[in-house]
C-alpha cells in the first residue's frame, strides 16, 4: 500500500511503544501513534494524558488534551496537580511522547518564541505546557516531528525543555532521573542520541529517502550513523488500522483536520 | 455559604477591576459564560490566570479585560495558535500584556499550595529551561536532608476563582466530574469563589469520593446552562469543536475578532442570548 | 503488572526480614489479614510504619516482628491503649522498639513526596511542640519568596506497602471506596505494592474520579474475603466493635496474647480459618 | 431534670458550637459534644474528621474517627492528605475540637507520656495524631476535658501540641495562624484563656459547683474571674437528645460503653 510521510512518521512512532508501557501522550502526532500503537501491536500500553486521564483508550483521537473521549475510556481520571505529582514527577513515565516548533541537536526542545525577544518575539508560540517536567521525569522521551530546517536548527531561540543541555558527557544533570529525548521519529527517518556524545544522529531513514536528502532538510551538520538502516515499509494492517482512526476521527469531529 | 445569584450579580459584585482572577477548567467545563460577563462589563487592568489560556483568555485579552497574565500554555487545543493572545505579546495590542510564565506542573503546584496555606510549592522543574531566565518567581531550594536542589514557586491565591461544574443541590454543594483539572485547588486558593452549573438539583447523588466544593467555600452559584460552551461538560453536552475551529479565523484578525465579540458577547444580555445569537442552543441542550 | 497470588506466596516473596513496610487504612480497611501472615511467617526485625498503629500493629509488635515503628498515633480507637505497643515502648517486650513519631498531618505529607518523587515534605507543623527535641526527620526550610520558616520532613518511600480494598478487576486494577485515607499515596510511595481484596470482580465499575489503582503499580493482589477484620469494608461488612473492645482484655497481659495469638493467629492456616476459629465469619460475609 | 457531670460538660460544650461553625472533630466527648450541637441549636454546623469526612451527619457517635456512619452522611469523603492539607492547614476551620490526657494553665497539652523519660515513659500514651496541626491552623480551640489534678497540672510532662507557648504576651508565634485554645470545657465549669496574659481563667462553674471545688481539683493555682458565672442548666431537650443519641450508640455499637 502507498503512504503519506506523516503516515510513516506515525507508524514509525507507534512501534516505538510496547505492549504495557506506560506514555505520557501530548496530543495531535504524538496522541495519533500512541493510539495506533494500542489497537495494533501494543493493546496493553498504557495511555496517560496531563488532563489526568490514566489508561485512556479512545476510540477516535481527542482534538484536545482533555476531550471526553478520555475520561470516558480511561481506568481512572485524577485532578492535574495529581498526574503531574504522583505520576509524572513520581517516575511512573516509561515514554513521553512530545512534539515541538524547534529541536536541536542534543534534543533541545523550543515550544515558547521564534524571532525577536522573549518579551517581544516575533512568533509567539503556546508555551511549556507540560514539556519540561515530561522531558526531565520520563524514564525516556521520543519526539515526533516533521523534517524541515525551520524546526532542525543548530541554536534553539527558547530552550522550553532541555535534552541533554548540550553537554557530550553522556550523563545528564542531578535532578533528571529519566534518560532524556532518546529518539526523534520524523516523516524522513529516524534519529537517535548517540550514548557517547549525546548527539542525534540519523540511524534510520524510511523506505525511499536517502541520508543526503534528511541531511538537506536539518539545520545542523547531521551525522549519519554507519549502519544505516532502512524503516520497514508500513504494514497494511498498520495503514488500515491509522486511516481507520482518522476517518472515526473526522466522523467525530465533523471535519477532517486531524486526518492530514 | 453559597449565595445563589445571576451571573451577572455574582461577576459584579465580586470581579473588580485592577484584581487577579483565574478561571479554570483544564480542557474540560471551561467557564465562558463568566468569561463573557466579564467582558459584558468592561472590567480593566485584570491579571488573569489559568493553565490553558484558550479561547476564553483570547477573548478576554482582545477586549481589554486584562494588564497580566500568569499561565502555562496558550493555545487552540488541536487547532493552533490563539491570535488574540498572540497579537497582545506580539504587537500589544489591544494593550501591553505582561506575562508571567510557568510549566503546568509548576502552576498546579503553585494552586496546590495556594490552597493548602503554603506560601510556596517545591517540585523537580525547569532543569535546563530557559523560562527561569525570566521567570523571578521560579527560585530554588535546597532539600534539608539530602541537599538536592528543587524548584519553588510561589503559592497562588487569586482574588476570585471562577469554575463552571456540573451541577449544585439547594444548599450550594457543588459535583464536578470527569476531567477535573485544577478547579478545586483553583478554588480552595481563591479568596471568593463564583461557580456556575449547569443545573441545581434537589440531591446531589455523588459518589463518595467524588470531587465535591462544599457550599460553604462557595461564594455564588450561578445557574447558566450551556456556560461551558463551546467547552464541554462531561455528562451532559460534548465540546463544539467546529466553533473552536472557527474561531481560528475569527480572531485572525482584530476587525472580524471585533465584529464578532460586539455582536456576540457585548450586544447579547446574557448568556442564553449568546447561545441563540451562535445558534448553538441545540449543543449545549442537557442529556437529562 | 500485578500479580495474582495467594497472601502467603506475596508475603513470602515480598516482605523480607528487616524490610520497611507499611500497612495502611486510616481507621478503615485495615489489612489484618497481611499482618497475621507476616506474623505467621515469623518475620523479623522490620521497620513498621503507619499513621494509626491500632490493633494490627499491637498484634506485630507484640509478635516481636518489629524491631522500629514510625508513627504518629497508637491507640485501640475508642477503647483505649495498644497494651502490646506500651509494653514494648515502657519496658521492651518481647525486643525493644526503637520509634520515630510524627503527627498526623506530617506523616500524610511525607507519604505524599513519597509518592511524589520528592526528598522532603514543607508543611506548617509542631509550633511549640517537643516532638521535634526527640526526632531528628522534623526540621526546619525557609520560604525563598517570604522567609517564613515552615516544616520539613524527609519523603516516606517504603520497601512494601500492604493495603486491603474492596475489589480488583481481572486485570488488577483495584478500586478503594468510602475512607481511602493515605492509601493511594502510601501505594505510590512504595518500591512494591500488595493489595488484599474483599472480591475479584469482571469490571470494576469505579465512577470517573474514583480512588483507583492501576494494575500496573500493583505488585502483587491476593482474594482474601473479611482481610479486614475486625476493621471494615465500606459497603461490605461493619467493624467489629465487640472484638475492638476485647482486645483490651485479651492483650492486657502477656500470657492471653501470646495464648490468642497461638491459637488465632499461629495454629490456623491462614485468615480463612482464623475467622472461623474466632466464629466472625457471619460478620464479614459480604453484603453481596 | 438530674444529668451527670458528664453530661452537662458535653451540653456545654456543645453550646460553644454556632450554626454554621466548621468544626474539626477529635473522638470521644469533642464527638459527642459536636454531634449534639448538630442535632439540637447547630443543624448546619460543619463537621470535619481527620479520616477525611466533611459534612459528617452521623445517627450515631462513631467508635473511631473513621466509622462507615462518617462516610454514608459526609458531603464529601477525601483523602487524609487532603484533610489536613486543604481543610485545616488551608485555615478553612473554625473551631477545633481537643481532648487530652494533660493540660497546663497556658492551654498547652499533652498526649504523648507521662512520668519516666521519652525513651522510657512510665506512661505511654498514643500520641500526638492531628492534635500540634489542629491546635496551630484552627481559628479557635476548644478543649474537652475531665477536671482532676493528674489532667491540669502546673508543668506538662511532655508538650504534644502547643497552646499560648508560656508567653504572656497576647500574640502567637509566626506561623500560627489561629488564636489557640480560647476555652476549655469540663465536668466542673468553663476556663476561658485572659486575652491579656493569656493563662486560663474559671469563667463559669456549673451548677452546684463552687470555684473553690475547681481549684481544689487543678493542678495550678487557678484564677477566677471576679464576675464567675454560673453555667445554664442542661434544658430537658438538651438531655434528651443526647441520652438519646447514646441510646441508639450503644445499641448500634453492641455496648454502652461510649454512654458513660
Amino acid at each position: 500500500m502507498e503512504y503519506s510521510p506523516t503516515e510513516i512518521m506515525t507508524i514509525a512512532a507507534a512501534r516505538k511503544l510496547k505492549n504495557g508501557t506506560v506514555c505520557f501522550v501530548g496530543i495531535g502526532l504524538p496522541s495519533a501513534a500512541a493510539n495506533l500503537a494500542r489497537i495494533t501491536h501494543a493493546p496493553e500500553v498504557v495511555l496517560i494524558y496531563e488532563s489526568g486521564t490514566i489508561g485512556a483508550k479512545p476510540d477516535v483521537l481527542p482534538l484536545s488534551i482533555g476531550d471526553s473521549e478520555l475520561a470516558e475510556t480511561a481506568d481512572t481520571v485524577v485532578s492535574v496537580p495529581e498526574i503531574f505529582r504522583y505520576w509524572l514527577q513520581g517516575r511512573r513515565v516509561d515514554v513521553g511522547f512530545l512534539g515541538a516548533a524547534q529541536i536541536d541537536k542534543f534534543g533541545n526542545l523550543n515550544t515558547t518564541m521564534i524571532g525577536g525577544t522573549y518579551h517581544a518575539p516575533r512568533v509567539r508560540l503556546p508555551g511549556a505546557g507540560g514539556a519540561p517536567e515530561i522531558a526531565a521525569a520520563a524514564k525516556e522521551v521520543a519526539i515526533i516531528l516533521k523534517h524541515s530546517k525551520r524546526a532542525f536548527v543548530e541554536k534553539l531561540d527558547f530552550v522550553t525543555s532541555s535534552g541533554y543541555f548540550e553537554k557530550a558527557n553522556g550523563n545528564r544533570p542531578a535532578g533528571v532521573p529519566g534518560r532524556g529525548p532518546t529518539t526523534v521519529i520524523t516523516d524522513l527517518g529516524i534519529i537517535v542520541s548517540d550514548p557517547a556524545t549525546n548527539e542525534l544522529i540519523l540511524t534510520k531513514v524510511h523506505p525511499g529517502i536517502t541520508a543526503e536528502q534528511v541531511k538537506e532538510a536539518t539545520g545542523w551538520a547531521l551525522k549519519v550513523a554507519p549502519n544505516l538502516e532502512i524503516t520497514p515499509r508500513p504494514t497494511a494492517r498498520e495503514l488500515t488500522a491509522l486511516r481507520d482512526l482518522h476517518a472515526r476521527t473526522a466522523e467525530a469531529h465533523g471535519s477532517a483536520a486531524t486526518a492530514e | 455559604m453559597a449565595a445563589f445569584s445571576s451571573l451577572r450579580e455574582a461577576v459584579a459584585s465580586l470581579v473588580h477591576d485592577g484584581a487577579t482572577v483565574a478561571f479554570e477548567g483544564f480542557t474540560h467545563l471551561i467557564p465562558f459564560a463568566a468569561g463573557h460577563e466579564v467582558i459584558r462589563q468592561r472590567r480593566r487592568n485584570l491579571t488573569l490566570i489559568r493553565m490553558t489560556p484558550d479561547l476564553i483568555y483570547d477573548q478576554m485579552i482582545g477586549m481589554g479585560c486584562a494588564s497580566r497574565l500568569i499561565f502555562s500554555w496558550g493555545g487552540n487545543p488541536g487547532v493552533g495558535s490563539l491570535h488574540r493572545f498572540r497579537d497582545a505579546i506580539q504587537s500589544g495590542w489591544p494593550l501591553p500584556l505582561e506575562i508571567e510564565e510557568h510549566s503546568h506542573a509548576d502552576m498546579a503546584a503553585r494552586y496546590q499550595a495556594g490552597a493548602s496555606g503554603l506560601p510556596f510549592a517545591v517540585m523537580r522543574g525547569y532543569v535546563g529551561s530557559d523560562l527561569p531566565k525570566y521567570n523571578k518567581n521560579i527560585r530554588s531550594i535546597a532539600c534539608p536532608f539530602t541537599g538536592e536542589v528543587l524548584t519553588a514557586t510561589p503559592a497562588l491565591n487569586p482574588d476570585v476563582t471562577v469554575i463552571h461544574a456540573q451541577r449544585a443541590d439547594r444548599k450550594g454543594n457543588v459535583l464536578i466530574c470527569g476531567i477535573i483539572g485544577i478547579q478545586k485547588e483553583a478554588a480552595l486558593a481563591a479568596k471568593k469563589v463564583i461557580v456556575t452549573v449547569e443545573e441545581i438539583v434537589d440531591a446531589l447523588n455523588a459518589p463518595v469520593n467524588a470531587c465535591v466544593l462544599p457550599a460553604w467555600v462557595v461564594s455564588c452559584i450561578c445557574l447558566v446552562p450551556g456556560g461551558a460552551h463551546p467547552s464541554y461538560a462531561h455528562g451532559y453536552y460534548k465540546r463544539d469543536n467546529a466553533f473552536c475551529k472557527a474561531w481560528d479565523g475569527i480572531s485572525r484578525e482584530r476587525d472580524s475578532f471585533l465584529a464578532w465579540m460586539n455582536r456576540h458577547v457585548l450586544a447579547t444580555a446574557d448568556f442564553a442570548d449568546y447561545l441563540r445569537s451562535i445558534e448553538a442552543g441545540s449543543k449545549v441542550s442537557s442529556h437529562a
